[in-house]
């Protein structure tokens, strides 16, 4: 049961943070980023190569993270924003294209098998009572994500932050107030970036990543930021943690077979009933 | 078309209040809007777009009635209104871009339609008809309003000629209430009188049809309108024939207020 | 105004099809004439593999084995005076890639035969047409057993080597078995093992029967499930990262009985799901199809010392022995036809090694015999276990009970 | 109250994304050339169709079974891509369930032939239980729009292919069933397979392009340029977006009906994302809202992947560039390009005229 529970913050942090990256880069830069657990894998493959050369662990994070911030910044001034005045369709092929590039340079320059990124603390275990004992990079993960999902709506109270939620509200009256919007989305494909390397960085130093696993991790990540109405930070990650409890629990008491599955399902009640999100953090603007 | 007797209104508004929040767009506006044309005149912001929206049924009035021909268009979707007889034009045209100007006539023939979509699936001959009836009667109205190249697409056109292709759409559909919203802006002199030279050959035809228009060309609207009304913050202060409506010192003032108002 | 010429059209299209019927006429493809892919000294071979996609790692060693077969069948002259030439198409590890990669072997490339084809679950797509051009199948890589006149296949299927692996178990006196299973072939495959061998083992029981959705990196509820019924033992019938996840999240919680795995998803004798796992693939029990494993076993290090050389990834692979002794087989068997390569030939002479084995020493004894049962012409399994950071062989090639 | 108060309120009423930007569209570079109507003009397409038609009739005399094959898989995908074309390029809604809808075809064709229903007769048929699936997917479109209905939609799809894997009585689950080929008589099953395809192709491209460059399609146009305004013209822009999304549900099955008779093989894992997005692709290298489109694309796709092949290793991430590159330099797709000499000569002729005046 309590290992039922953890298990499930654990995921849960994942999706959260993955969601909380696709809601930032939603927010500034309206567009709905496919290519956001590509991005943190790219990132965590070079912190592990590095590790893996002998650098020292710390530093293997740091340098994950900026890598993670570059890319965003690289994609948003290289790719995105030309395309945003065709509407959505190309920006939405756009982010799939990219995902299909960096998962198969990924796949060239590492290959496909599997790979950790072992942290100082892999392995070990903290002994509760009752034989049940749960993994260090379990609790990181958990922690982290609540550190992460702190810092990134503190973000949004700093003038930046700010002046991205005005545009998020509206683009005209953004311009009128004299903010750029194509810094504000630079900042925002970096915050994205940097939070996607976090993810698959604290999914790699807990279990294993590959070619493979982003593509169960994004869809995860939508289906967080689908409960927060692509805008609530606090809905999506509270949704994000919710929806890694929740599958745990019908894997364990219903079947594990039904539960992405149950993921779509929630997918789809909340856009019917609330398609504001299940937290009404914010208006909902409409795409 | 129903026989109704020339004296009796097409539209009519019966005390409608509107407000966004606080604000109050549109205050008690009472208005018989009768057969031929009828201007309807004001500042920015004085609350005339809101009245169109009204009887278009984009908006719903927070109390008051709007009939048409009698009968209340309140609680009615904007395409049950529109199916009732009302085609509008928009401040800013709004054209599907890639069609040709004639194609986007003959979207608003959609009253005039018999035949569904399987019909034209199948190519039934009266689906054939229908088109050729359409298309023939979008290009007369084009002609008539004077726009050259009507297989041009839409987006080729200057905004002058969009307004006057949507102009042509609105009446395609026969409206016995034709709602303009600021037809003539952006448009030369020369287009503005082959706006107002087709819209007259079109009224002459159409003797029941009403015709609202929002215009700030008040040289236009003493053109085409025997009457007209002024809105000022959200109420009508006066209305008659322009000439006298112009001359009334309270418009005057309101105009002035308004454009220093503008200015800052 | 367009229906006039559509109707012409129609028309035309019409008249020309009962005229020209005749072309695109079935003939029933007898075996007996001269087959496609030979020449005076030459003969086609083709595969198709997932070089790229998610099946990449297993389509590269495959490849490798092949490559490495061809070259040193080629330098020493080929297949009864005839070079090979090996065809090798990738196939992404999408379905209908594999389906349209047989049939442009079959009938642009026009290979002899189609040897150790992968493509996995796309496979069975092709079979229908297999049929129709009685192009041999030599040796396709655990694909589910079509018992079909032209397929071959050599190795233990992932459901014999399953059914080995539960009558080990049961000769450790283990009588509570655990499996975590994905919803595609593998488990397919999973459930024809316990179905047949279960019941031979009264005393076993399947304690935990759980699905791990394919795809997902999450097995922590899979794995708690399992754990919560304390199995024995516990069987998996998943891909490699998914083992490897499993490996080390049963370790993880203490679990220290024997897991099990197929030699796909165990990667016997590579590091493909042992590496990731790291310490957790101590112990581990790999179900194995190639000895991949020995030392000792001088076919093997014949292989090794040429794999060594090989210019490409995945080489040293399970995979690339796999192929490797596939190919070789398939050259053995074509020096056996002698001068009549017809596919009749073909059949006959392949039905007939149940009297005189094809034995290469690298994997079990290929001893085909007729339908229905006979073109499974490998039944028995090994198994490898990783002890001290390499695999060594835990159970020689064995038929199931 | 100041004028462009006004506007936001009124743009209250409407949804915003139908509102300012309208004039730009949903980023559907739609490219119906005007002044196709002419006599001559069509007369000259009913030619080309025949030509078209005959040479494709006369591929499988001519070809090896691999090109049959490819030649049959492209047209099945132009088909697939004829809905999704219209569902995205005509009427503006990214819907993602496509891949989904098309395994029901396939898998919906598969069980009735099983279940003794005639191969001919499952296409409608199946097309049908997809339509009434495509309208409940739809629904979503009542409230939502752009990328939430992308994720909704892309959920629903998601679900479908969940369901047939596990309906495991039905379709096999997870592992997967074999497809009955239906064949004409005396011929060769690939050209048999080939024709059924060739007929219903041109059946299917002969209707479409009536519908969409008659009224049909021009609502459908409106609906998605114009929004919710299209109720000033009388036009139920709901009516028209739950009807494309049952068409191109419909449309999407009938391929996938034919689809499982070419892979004579399917099974679940087969109609996710690894399908969808190329049928994105098609969509998008054709020209969302162009007619021919959905030949240009799939048959793009198709010999891509085929040119590809010889890449190796690379050929991913060339595929991935290519179409990021296409994507960066035509925002509208292939026949944008075609487009775009066109209208320079539509221009031309138009001087002409003048000219002639």
């Amino acid at each position: 049961m309590l290992q039922t529970i953890v298990s499930g913050l654990e995921s849960g942090s994942w999706f959260a943070l993955l969601g909380l990256a696709i809601v930032v880069v939603m927010k500034a830069a309206d567009v709905p980023n496919f290519a956001m657990a590509e991005m943190g894998l790219v990132a965590t493959y070079v912190g592990i190569s590095l590790a893996a050369a002998g650098v020292p662990f710390w530093i293997a994070v740091l340098a994950t993270l900026i890598t993670g911030a570059v890319i965003g910044v690289l994609i948003d001034i290289a790719l995105m924003r030309r395309l945003s005045s065709y509407g959505h369709f190309p920006l939405l092929l756009m982010t799939i294209g990219l995902t299909l590039a960096l998962n198969a340079v990924v796949g060239l320059i590492w290959g496909h098998d599997p790979r950790s990124f072992p942290a100082p603390w892999t392995g070990a275990a903290v002994q509760i009572g009752g034989g049940v004992a749960i993994g260090v990079s379990q609790i990181v993960s958990i922690i982290v994500g609540l550190i992460g999902a702190v810092a990134i709506t503190a973000f949004f109270r700093t003038q930046v932050g700010a002046q991205m939620r005005a545009v998020a509200e509206n683009r005209s009256t953004a311009r009128l107030i004299g903010v750029s919007a194509g810094r504000l989305s630079a900042i925002a494909w970096a915050v994205g970036g940097f939070i996607a390397a976090v993810t698959v960085m604290l999914q790699a130093q807990s279990a294993l990543v590959s070619t493979l696993s982003p593509a169960s991790l994004i869809i995860y990540g939508f289906v967080a930021a689908t409960m927060g109405g692509f805008t609530s930070l606090l809905g999506t990650f509270v949704g994000g943690l919710a929806l890694g409890v929740i599958q745990q629990f019908v894997g364990a008491y219903i079947s594990s077979a039904v539960q992405f599955s149950v993921a779509l399902l929630v997918v789809f009640l909340v856009l019917i009933l609330r398609p504001e999100g299940f937290t009404k953090g914010m208006v909902l603007r409409d795409v | 078309m129903t026989t109704t007797a020339v004296a009796t209104p097409v539209v009519q508004f019966v005390d409608v209040q509107k407000a966004f929040g606080g604000n109050k767009v549109l205050v008690d506006v009472s208005l018989d809007v009768r057969p031929g044309f009828t201007g309807l005149i004001g500042p920015n912001g004085a609350g005339k777009t809101t009245c169109l929206n009204v009887v278009s049924g984009y908006l719903q009035p927070d109390a008051g009635d709007v009939r048409l021909a009698g009968q209340s268009v309140l609680g009615r979707a904007p395409m049950e209104v529109a199916r009732m007889g009302v085609s509008r034009t928009f401040q800013t045209p709004r054209l599907i871009p890639n069609l040709s100007a004639v194609e986007n006539v003959m979207v608003g023939g959609s009253r005039h339609y018999r035949h569904g979509h399987l019909a034209e699936l199948l190519g039934l001959p009266s689906a054939r008809r229908d088109e050729r009836v359409q298309r023939e009667r979008a290009y007369a109205l084009l002609e008539e309003l004077g726009l050259d190249h009507p297989d041009r697409a839409a987006n080729a056109f200057p905004v002058g000629s969009q307004k006057i292709i949507e102009v042509a759409r609105a009446l395609l559909n026969d409206p016995v209430l034709l709602l303009l919203d600021e037809p003539a802006a952006g448009l030369g002199a020369e287009d503005v009188d082959r706006l107002v030279n087709g819209l007259n050959a079109w009224t002459a035809r159409n003797p029941e049809a009403a015709v609202m228009i929002i215009e700030h060309d008040l040289e236009l609207i003493s053109r085409l309108c025997p009457t007209a009304a002024v809105l000022h913050f959200g109420r009508i202060i006066t209305s008659g024939a322009p000439k006298d409506v112009l001359r009334d010192p309270v418009v005057v003032e309101a105009y002035l207020g308004a454009d220093v108002a503008a200015g800052d | 105004m367009v229906r006039r010429p559509f109707f012409v059209a129609v028309a035309a299209v019409t008249a020309m099809f009962a005229a020209a019927c005749g072309n695109v006429a079935s003939s029933s493809s007898s075996g007996g004439e001269t087959p496609p892919g030979i020449t005076d000294d030459q003969i086609t071979i083709g595969a198709t593999l997932p070089l790229t996609g998610t099946a990449a790692v297993s389509g590269q060693g495959l490849q490798a084995g092949m490559k490495i077969a061809v070259d040193e069948l080629n330098a020493a002259g080929g297949i009864g005076g005839r070079k090979i030439n090996l065809v090798i198409l990738d196939d992404g590890f999408t379905a209908d890639r594999v389906v349209t990669n047989v049939r442009r072997l079959v009938s642009q490339d026009k290979v002899y035969a189609v040897v150790a084809p992968a493509g996995s679950q796309g496979l069975p797509g092709t079979w229908q047409f297999i049929a129709q051009n009685g192009t041999p199948v030599w040796g396709p890589i655990s694909p589910a057993d079509p018992k079909q006149r032209e397929v071959f296949l050599l190795s233990a299927s992932r459901a014999t080597q399953g059914r080995v692996a539960i009558d080990y178990f049961a000769k450790q006196g283990i009588t509570k078995i655990a499996v975590i299973k994905q919803d595609n072939d593998l488990g397919v495959s999973m459930k024809q093992a316990l179905d047949l061998q279960l019941p031979k083992h009264p005393e076993m029981q399947l304690v935990a029967d759980e699905t791990q959705p394919v795809g997902s990196t999450e097995v922590s509820v899979a794995v708690n499930n399992v754990l919560a019924k304390q199995p024995e033992a516990v069987l998996l019938a998943t891909d490699n990262t998914s083992v490897a996840l499993i490996l080390k999240a049963l370790r993880a919680q203490g679990f220290t009985g024997p897991i099990y795995a197929d030699q796909g998803g165990g990667g016997t004798g590579g590091p493909s799901t042992v590496g990731p796992a790291g310490d957790a693939a101590e112990g581990f029990i790999a179900g194995m199809q190639a000895d991949v494993v020995s030392t000792d076993n001088p076919a093997v290090e014949h292989w090794r010392e040429l794999a060594k050389k090989y210019d490409g990834e995945q080489g040293e692979s399970g995979f690339s022995l796999q192929t490797y002794s596939f190919v070789m087989a398939f050259a053995e068997l074509v020096k056996r036809l002698g001068d009549d390569l017809s596919y009749d030939n073909f059949v006959k002479t392949a039905e007939n090694l149940r009297n005189d084995p094809i034995k290469l020493g690298t994997i079990p004894d290929i001893e085909c015999g007729p339908l229905p049962d006979g073109h499974d012409c490998v039944i028995s399994a090994g198994l490898a276990k990783y002890t001290g950071g390499k695999w060594v062989v835990e159970q020689q090639f064995t038929a199931p009970e | 109250m100041s004028e462009t108060a006004q506007q936001v309120a009124a743009a209250k009423a409407v949804p915003p994304g139908d509102g300012p930007s309208g004039l730009a569209g949903a980023g559907i570079a739609a490219n119906t050339v005007p002044g196709r109507t002419t006599g001559g003009s069509s007369t000259r397409t009913g030619i080309i169709a025949i030509i078209v038609l005959l040479a494709l009739f006369a591929v499988p005399f001519v070809a090896n079974t691999y090109v049959v094959f490819v030649v049959s898989l492209t047209l099945v995908y132009a088909v697939s891509t004829l809905g999704f074309n219209l569902l995205v390029g005509w009427s503006g809604q990214i819907g993602l369930a496509h891949a989904a809808l098309f395994a029901v075809g396939a898998y919906g064709s598969a069980i009735g032939v099983e279940y003794g229903i005639p191969f001919l007769l499952t296409i409608p048929l199946a097309g049908i239980v997809a339509a009434v699936l495509a309208l409940v997917i739809g629904f979503p479109a009542i409230r939502l729009r752009g990328f939430f209905l992308a994720i909704a939609t892309l959920a629903l799809g998601m679900a479908i292919v969940e369901l047939l894997t596990m309906a495991r009585p039905l379709t096999g689950g997870g592992g997967g069933m074999s497809v009955n080929v239906w064949s004409l008589p005396g011929i060769t099953t690939a050209a048999s397979t080939y024709f059924v395809v060739l007929a219903v192709a041109a059946i299917m491209f002969f209707l479409m392009r009536r519908a969409l460059l008659g009224r049909f399609g021009r609502t459908l146009q409106a609906v998605r340029d114009l929004g919710q305004l299209t109720g000033s013209l009388g036009v139920s822009a709901l009516r028209y977006r739950l009807v494309a999304f049952a068409l191109s549900g419909f449309i999407a099955a009938v391929a996938g009906t034919l689809y499982g008779q070419l892979q004579t093989f399917i099974f679940p894992a087969m109609f996710q994302m690894n399908l969808l997005v190329p049928m994105l692709v098609m969509v998008f290298v054709g020209g969302a809202g162009s007619m021919w489109g959905p030949v240009v694309g799939a048959a793009f796709a198709i010999v891509l992947i085929e040119f590809f092949q010889d890449l190796g290793d690379q050929q991913a991430i060339a595929y991935g560039l290519v179409l990021m590159l296409a994507i960066s330099v035509l925002p509208g797709g292939l026949t944008s390009l075609a487009r775009r000499v066109g209208d320079s000569r539509f221009m031309a002729r138009l001087r002409r005229r003048e000219v002639a005046e």
